[in-house]
């Protein structure tokens, strides 16, 4: 990400800062939806990014994510370039994937942002392939596939966690359990029990954390990773959150039924960048002085890849037809 | 006669499931959000209102099994309905469509019947992109067992899908995401439309276009455009890829001597490679020049308004193609093309077109 | 099966009978594949027959099964027709389907055996909707799923448990585990943990018990039933055994190296007709003779079977191409 | 040069993947029984003897995840090989063929690669019934960004079976159980062949048939009785199915003004389909009759050898249609097909033929 980073920065404030720094590009995102000129579908993960870069943090940049539609924390927490993301959404030849896949493709090889898949669980055996070379070539690396809660309901992950535990392969399964699946609540899918059942299904080590609270979140990824790292095998991480915003798209949508606008209040009193910035502003190693430069600070590197996106050219279409074969 | 109304083919598919819902308590729908505030683009919307909620059944994320449990179901006497949101999502559960769906009644020797029907939705516009685009008909036509249907327009898309939904048999149902927002005079209540395959929409002698869904209202564009350059064309809508009935554009090919296929999916293995092999076998005689086929370039579907031009075909691709062999003048061409550019009157690329509307 | 049962029998004879007349069949067509006449892959349940026999004892007439390639005793326990089953095998027109499917497709719906399905897994969904199907129309049957060890492996035996057990369908789940998947062992293919906790990931109801002791299987698949038809959710049984004879064909493999001896030598010695035989001549109610003359009535009902179906004639080409469509 | 030896198909496959094995440590083997006493018919057995054993890895009966593993390990740099048992076990894996295999060298601009081989059999004989015999290649042939290939001879399958594994993109591999059997004269050690199209292997100027993996073998046999019955026949084989690259074949009916395709998948939507539009298209003005298709019928393949006879295509059949349309007197086609009834030697319907042997 930006790198304004000084090194007598805590880790305490570098979490607030990729957190705040994902949801300004979101609620940016958010904003300028309307006029039209992102034209693919968003799903944006305002409420849901402490566990993007609790995990992300607790990784190193040679480790490998996979991740799905929701893929725009992953993405920037694991440090992908933003101009690229943005010019990705917005079709251009600057994207990082040259506008050939937009907002549920985002891909930053360089940075172990490898792919992401809009299609429900594909891309979690894809992780799995990757450890499994790892574990090949005896490489110290953990790959991550990021999911949320409907991913555990396909049967690929089932055959791919069965496979991973087998082999002991360096995998970290990160469930973001944001209770829905589009507009269908946790409970209307699956039948009562901890999701880290699924994991003893598997015989792997299971752990669940508060998703709102970044330094949990961190905390067992880096025990998880360790674990994965040293050869004990995958480790299932079962995270909740709540997704603040419509399932795609940039509005609020508490008001169409299939949620409350309380049960929505109740997850935004846990928003996990309030969380955060409270702790520092209590522990005193920030003040709203500090606080607001660093947005500031912020706000201006997006408005700024939101302006070289805008600007950027289209694509030829004689393009399209490029890279069937390689 | 039944009341009519002007509705859009999304709409004529959800009344024609709720009629037959209501009329034969049998019929039970699986979804993801099956009961959402969306419903399936609304295309199952308000079942609650007309039939008990045992009826309408939420499916996780889990297409594989799900297909499998509406197929186990159908075999014990239900008529399940399946929505899939995109042709995709399809993909994880080709096995039980292949093997049960498609031959459980063959393979017990007719003591078993699978009247499923398994509605798979194809995306266009707005950014879809690669995976939320494919329009996969043939993989489905090239199974014997299954039925195929691709509506078009309100009217038949109500009385097809009731029809499928009565059919004993398996039948897929490819609705182009475009189609749904199709307008046309709709009757009332319950009726069905046969399941016998093409429909000539418009007659002519020149030209014989055999066109599937979406295609084929670009294909009736293309025709009046035709009509003025001095081409007087059939156009056939599809409608049923599986079983492929083609007497009609035989008879119709005899006539012209000329047939044009326009596909919604890919070109290359799609529809319009039976029809044409089929077409040159029975009108061999006949044919003035090659058939000529239309559909997807053999790429992935990029996402971005401007990698796209160029590669959905459209009304002015099939008055090009369609006059190259006929000696029109190139600047009567040019005019029927800015004719069709200023019926877009500068839309974007990705985003259905104006013509929808009107009564068929 | 053959009528020969009289009132006066207890259930524990006619255990064993079923268990004996299966053996017996299939011992028989062991015998007679060389022939060369049953010209189809068969799987032979040969050590296996307690769990079928003690499953299918436990349900009624009208309740429902579904099978796999390894379908013959599932068959002959649900009642299925000899006659039918054995001309199906040879390829006649007597089969149950006309020679359609041949020994991995045995159907007898009457029986209530409704499908067999030859890719793994395959018809466990089909189960699950059968269930839906009597749950919709509130009737108290039960659905049986027969499946390997392997087969837990296939996501689509997770889709279906987590579909069952949220709408608490009356399904059975049964496992057979028989150890093996072809020539893998269960260890190389799913990680050490009880298949029981396969039940837990899915908040169902699970138990294992010895599948090579027909009272045990009978009384857990009594309880399971008994839970699924009253509305309280599906069960999932596992019941581990043994497959005497290699996976597909007549023949014994012990020899070419991917199991010992010793191992089958084992199971063996379990075998379960001769253990229930055991139990009821320790409790006097079975003597040698009882037991010969059950044996050599079975058989001939068998041999007769075989007759006929050798005699039976072979389908028409013509009606290759009958009912593709209903 | 290189010595040889006459081996069979299958042999030459397990030859080629333990060459190629041997060469780059980056191939790795996939497969349910890997490294069991079968090792999938033998076609990669004794892999253990030639490189570690964590390259040869066991895979359980899942196969939708395990085809992910390998595509997610091939684009981290590892050249998988994975093995089906039977064509239909793919169905379970279509998703992640279709998607992830297809799409991701494009869909990452070129940034990911994936060099993954898929090799899928296809069963017939013995009773193998519906649901152990399908030959589905036009479901993969439609898939822009897969390879498909079907080899049919020794020598050829060894050679390209190296080439996919060396090929940067994902190839999907259909073996004909039957052609497995089948023996030629291969050379020892490491060679490829190129993955470039169809191959004429009998050229004539009479009539083109263009006839895949199996079907060859029949097709063959089928020429030289059509050669006695004085039609000269070229056969091409087709070798690879995607990408289509038709200019040999355009080229052949330039002067033989025929064509016959033989399938060994369904005839309808089935490769023919394509290759005749093709052709049609390419060579309208030389051709002297409609292109004909053979393929499987539209049904189901049930098991019983009653039921078999008349569905599998053969030689006689080849020699039946293609001498229809050339007015040859039907003593001479009734003398040709009993040559070709003697030829199997009254062995039975459902196992391979004794023609197999001998060097090609
Ligand atoms: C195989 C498949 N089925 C259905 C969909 C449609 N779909 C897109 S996102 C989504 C919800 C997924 O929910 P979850 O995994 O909880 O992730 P979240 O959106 O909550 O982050 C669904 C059903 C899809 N993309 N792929
Ligand atoms: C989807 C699929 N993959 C692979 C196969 C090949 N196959 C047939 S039986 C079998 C073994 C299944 O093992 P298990 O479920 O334990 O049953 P068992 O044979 O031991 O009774 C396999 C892998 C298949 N039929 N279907
Ligand atoms: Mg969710
Ligand atoms: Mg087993």
């Amino acid at each position: 990400m930006t790198n304004t980073t000084s090194p007598h920065h805590g880790k305490a404030l570098s979490l607030l800062r990729e957190m705040l720094y994902i949801r300004l590009v979101e609620e940016t995102m958010a904003t300028r939806y309307a006029a039209q000129e992102m034209r693919c579908p968003v799903h944006l993960s305002i409420g849901q990014e402490a566990i993007a870069v609790g995990v992300c943090q607790a990784l190193r940049q040679s480790d490998r994510v996979f991740s799905t539609h929701r893929c725009h924390a992953h993405y920037l927490a694991k440090g992908g370039n933003l101009n690229s993301m943005l010019a990705e959404i917005y079709g251009k030849d600057a994207g990082c994937i040259g506008g050939r896949g937009g907002s549920m493709h985002l891909t930053d090889p360089e940075k172990g942002m490898i792919v992401s898949v809009p299609i429900v669980s594909s891309s979690i055996p894809l992780a799995v392939g990757s450890a499994l070379a790892d574990k090949i070539d005896q490489v110290d690396r953990v790959s991550v596939t990021f999911f949320g809660d409907a991913s555990v309901e396909e049967g690929v992950f089932h055959e791919s966690a069965n496979f991973a535990s087998l082999n002991k392969l360096p995998v970290l399964f990160v469930c973001e359990n944001n209770l829905y699946s589009v507009y269908t609540p946790l409970r209307e899918r699956q039948p009562a029990r901890p999701l880290t059942d699924l994991a003893k299904a598997h015989g792997m080590k299971g752990i669940a954390a508060d998703g709102n609270d970044v330094d949990a979140v961190l905390a067992v990824t880096q025990e998880a990773a360790e674990h994965a790292r040293s050869g004990k095998g995958p480790v299932f991480l079962v995270f909740d959150t709540y997704r603040w915003r419509e399932h795609c798209g940039p509005n609020f949508d508490n008001d169409i039924g299939y949620r409350t606008e309380a049960e929505y209040l109740d997850w935004k009193r846990r928003d996990p960048v309030e969380q955060q910035k409270t702790k520092l502003v209590t522990a005193g190693s920030l003040n709203s002085h500090d606080l607001e430069s660093m947005k500031s600070h912020l706000q201006e590197t997006i408005n700024n890849a939101f302006e070289f996106a805008i600007a950027a050219p289209l694509p030829q279409p004689s393009q399209a037809s490029q890279f069937v074969y390689a | 006669m039944a009341n009519t109304r002007i509705i859009s083919t999304g709409d004529a598919i959800r009344d024609g499931l709720t009629e037959i819902a209501c009329k034969d308590p049998s019929v039970i729908f699986l979804a993801e959000g099956v009961a959402d505030p969306s419903s399936v683009y609304g295309t199952i919307a308000g079942l609650r209102n007309h039939i008990a909620p045992e009826r309408i059944i939420e499916m996780p994320v889990a297409e594989n099994a799900l297909t499998g449990v509406a197929i186990g179901a159908a075999m014990m006497g239900k008529r399940p309905v399946l929505s899939f949101h995109r042709v995709e999502f399809a993909l994880l559960a080709m096995e039980q469509i292949v093997n049960n769906a498609a031959k459980t009644h063959y393979i017990s020797r007719g003591r078993h019947r699978v009247p499923i029907v398994i509605r798979l939705v194809v995306g266009r516009g707005w950014g879809q992109g690669p995976e939320h685009s494919q329009s996969l008909e043939s993989m489905f036509a090239l199974i014997p067992g299954l039925k195929v249907l691709m509506p078009t327009y309100p009217k038949d898309a109500k009385g097809m899908i009731i029809s499928a939904v009565e059919d004993d048999n398996p039948v897929i149902v490819i609705e182009h995401r475009w189609c749904h927002y199709a307008q046309g005079v709709v009757p009332d209540g319950y009726f069905t439309e046969p399941l016998d395959g093409p429909r000539a929409i418009r007659e002519g002698k020149d030209l014989t276009i055999v066109s599937s869904s979406y295609m084929t209202l670009e294909a009736m564009r293309a025709a009046e455009q035709l009509e003025k350059l001095g081409v007087s064309t059939t156009v056939f809508d599809l409608r049923v890829a599986r079983p492929l009935i083609l007497d009609r554009v035989f008879a119709s090919v005899m006539q012209t001597g000329r047939l044009m296929t326009v596909d919604t999916g890919f070109r290359k293995f799609g529809l319009g490679a039976e029809i044409v092999s089929e077409v040159t076998a029975n009108c061999f005689d006949k044919l003035k020049a090659a058939p000529v086929r239309i559909g997807m370039p053999d790429h992935p579907t990029p996402s971005s308004r401007g990698l796209v031009p160029g590669i959905y075909p459209d009304a002015i691709r099939i008055v090009r193609e369609a006059s190259a062999g006929l000696g029109i003048a190139q600047n009567k061409i040019e005019y029927a093309v800015a004719e069709l550019i200023a019926q877009r009157k500068g839309l974007p690329i990705d985003v259905p077109d104006p013509f929808f509307k009107g009564p068929f």
